[in-house]
């Protein structure tokens, strides 16, 4: 049976996250709009990684008593150790951007905003950069419009950096101290030749580059069984499609 | 001390035209029902808080033309994709757009709640949002030992909170449950209008088991009943959003003649559904 | 990820000597069973801040030699009076006290539940109060117009918050009912050990009932049952406080030997009546 | 029958309220040891004044939802229109001592603490200082400590002062501009010499000193009857004493 393009993917961050890294992932946050993201947490889990997952926007049984600003305050105060962020653009040195392009950013096509871009890359110690779409007009060599910066200078408060960018072709590896990404592993498919000619901005190429690790069969069997199960209720549409019509 | 119990139209017509109001975003208790009504009765000028995101609700408001402009974090319709007439108006350059980010808008009502003048908040500093925001100040940490920038966002006080509750009573009080940035947003404004979906007997903030999820009526104006207040978006365990709804909408909304129709279609129409 | 269900005394013994700890005030939810078994256990050099004031645990905690320093905006039994082992410690200069004044408790538990180095609050300029708090800091209003002198006041972080709870879950979800300042207490110290009244069925967090009343797991680091783990102190309206009980330790307490014969009898020797 | 002090003072204060004064009372906040503040702000309301009691420290039915804090979170917006302080000790400019006495202040006896004083009277715009013991011992030249300042120089945030002091033998009503208290009432028993014998500080004497107003019939059986019912719960010993054992 072939692996799903969101299989590899939910893998490939779900590696990610048990990665050896200065600061281990207890506690992750997702989005309403992550899903492929979700999955990974949840497999993390599956496969052995003591991570809790906070679904933000579950509509019953929601984990915060607090409002919405608990998310934030957690955050704050270092009590979400992984977030996922993702950008109209993501530049060579891990600036992203939410707004949307042209000059003034949002001219050309006006995005829905920066959420809470501008604080959690601040106050999240570890974060993965997510977007399928692996093209020129995405990974630019300098965002139009800066929601949050993928480095900062000594002297601003900051936790961390992001750790790595997964598209739909690679993942990359990001380093802080060079502000510089790496290519860590091709998908399926893709070749050292064909990402460089889809990245718009410049990355270091190691001498060995491997295939992205997919999922194994216990990973597939869990996927499409207990994590099923877990996040079909805030993810109903991606399950569906993923996964398949469900034996009912 | 008597909270009036109001006709929504009534509710509808305390909001001038002109004020800073402040919306709860699509998950969380929007009264959706007085916004319906707010667009027939033809309120204008609008400067609309999103708490801490915008959706469905202010886009309505925008494609009726009630909206001067908008303080935000966000604006979406979730897994229907872009909000059609706030990206229509960005385009056309006719909203007056001040992006903020989540916490900040946040940070900005508890400021407000607590009566302070300002509070701090960490990140912000060299993205391209700080820069846009003259309103914020950047100070060097007073408790810091070495310089450590940080950001002051100052108190923002909306005049009126527009929220749908799951409950009233005839007090005043209104039950919306573990969505606590409801009861930020109506401690932070001036004024607090409020649809619920029923009236319940007795007193919310006298049984214990419902008052932590009680805003109390010291905060609020005047209250509406509006049953399915919050559709086509849901509300907490009661019901669910109308997804086929809000996607058919997203692709009505893209051109102009879609947005009319659906405007007379589901606002300026009678609706036999809701109590409207 | 699971909160692990105590012993009391094994919850006391999560309790360090010298550790900060916060308490809440008398008249939410206090737990006293937990407080009686760090007596047994013989803690010493507590750090306690009364949230944001203090009363018949604290007090015990001073007479019984367990507290070093106490940072309150007031220590009183209520109608009982004065809390005598407090002021015979005042008196015998054996308790460093750091003076507050209510909101800048609250205040600096927020800062430090948001994560942010200090918040604004207004007052305390021109009381012997602020200049005996040399952590305090005035600044001027960077948004105001004409000089506006305003104090900052630095977050609070606790090493351990100890609340006892109307119910817990097998989760660790606690319900503490409207007494947000519990919630508040959880989300700014670095752990929190919690007393139940009883284990619930279920997960609290998924009742949209129960929910806004609820502590999350993810503050929680141990909880253990107590049957009436307030008393003599009340817990909402589940039961009053027994006056009559602090009356005569109000009285007792007055002196050396009344108090050791009070903890005699209610602290060191084994409570039929509670789950000690 | 005879009118209980307790009731002359509560009719004292419920006059106060009621009075000309540039900020409306139409909230009142009252602390657990306040009976005689407490059941002059139902009074006024039975009198026809439109003001809302909160009661801190109800048990059951307390007026607040988000903590403790939320008390001083409304006085610092400027949503409680009056508040009630005492003090250990009172000065002639109002200034109020909740520490204790001696040097420093509190070794001699020390008392329970600031509480909120040192903030509720710079937001709330109306305070009523009330002390029943009016001796040379509590009304003081300078207090040992100052809790909260009468008045405060320009520039500093306060949005009123004291409007009055009530005590066991007179009311004086206060003067910020002046920072100077005036005797406004005598309660019966008292002359202008017993006062000004029993009172450590300087005080202005106006020519004309009328007695202090008591309770009228219908103010004596609102107090037995419907105030004593919404009351009682709040503060039974109190009731019980002034108003006499319930009819079962």
């Amino acid at each position: 049976m072939t692996v799903a393009r969101e299989e590899l993917l939910i893998a490939a961050i779900a590696d990610l996250i048990a990665a050896p890294h200065p600061h281990p992932v207890r506690h992750a946050a997702v989005g309403a709009a992550s899903p492929i993201p979700a999955h990974a947490v949840m497999l993390a889990r599956h496969r052995g990684h003591d991570v809790r997952l906070s679904l933000l926007q579950q509509r019953v049984g929601n984990p915060f008593t607090e409002g919405a600003r608990e998310l934030f305050d957690l955050a704050g105060q270092g009590r979400i150790d992984l977030f996922f962020l993702g950008g109209v653009q993501i530049d060579g040195q891990a600036n992203i951007n939410l707004i949307g392009t042209g000059t003034p950013a949002g001219s050309s096509a006006r995005l829905p905003g920066n959420f809470g871009s501008a604080f959690m890359a601040f106050t999240v110690p570890r974060v993965i950069l997510f977007r399928e779409e692996h093209s020129p007009r995405v990974l630019v060599p300098t965002v139009d419009y800066v929601s949050a910066p993928g480095v900062s200078p000594p002297g601003v408060f900051r936790r961390g950096s992001p750790q790595a960018l997964v598209t739909g072709r690679c993942v990359f590896t990001f380093d802080a101290a060079r502000a510089r990404f790496a290519l860590a592993s091709l998908h399926p498919g893709e070749t050292r030749e064909s990402v460089r000619e889809a990245t718009g901005f410049d990355y270091d190429e190691p001498d060995a580059v491997p295939e992205t690790r997919g999922p194994s069969e216990s990973d597939r069997a869990a996927l499409a069984g207990p994590i099923r199960a877990a996040l079909e209720d805030t993810y109903p549409q991606f399950c569906a499609r993923v996964f398949g019509a469900r034996a009912a | 001390m008597t909270v009036p119990l109001d006709s929504l139209d009534a509710l509808a017509a305390r909001v001038s035209d002109g004020a800073f109001v402040a919306l709860p975003p699509d998950n969380s208790l929007c009264p959706v029902s007085l916004v319906r009504a707010l667009i027939r009765r033809g309120v204008r000028d609008l400067h609309l808080l999103g708490v801490p995101i915008s959706g469905f609700a202010t886009d309505l408001l925008i494609g009726a033309g009630c909206v001067r402009s908008l303080t935000t974090s966000a604006v979406t319709l979730g897994e229907a994709g872009l909000a059609p007439r706030f990206t229509a108006a960005m385009k056309a350059g006719s909203l007056r757009l001040t992006d903020a980010t989540c916490p900040a808008v946040h940070t900005a009502l508890q400021a407000a709640e607590k009566g302070v003048p300002f509070m701090p908040l960490r990140g912000m500093i060299g993205t391209d949002l700080l820069p846009q925001r003259s309103d914020w100040k950047v100070i060097d940490n007073p408790f810091a030992d070495a310089p450590d920038p940080i950001v002051l966002v100052p108190a923002l006080v909306p005049d009126l909170a527009l929220i749908h509750a799951a409950m009233a009573d005839r007090h005043g009080n209104v039950w919306v449950g573990r969505r606590r940035e409801l009861a930020t947003i109506a401690h932070a404004a001036r004024a607090t209008l409020v649809t619920a979906e029923r009236i319940v007997e007795g007193n919310l903030m006298e049984d214990e088991r419902l008052a932590p999820g009680v805003i109390s009526s010291l905060y609020v104006s005047a209250v509406a009943v509006a049953e399915r207040g919050a559709w086509p978006l849901g509300l907490l365990d009661l019901y669910g959003a109308d997804a086929a709804h809000i996607d058919a909408y997203a692709k009505a909304a893209r051109t102009d003649e879609g947005f009319r129709a659906y405007l007379a279609a589901h606002v300026l129409a009678p609706m036999p559904k809701a109590a409207e």
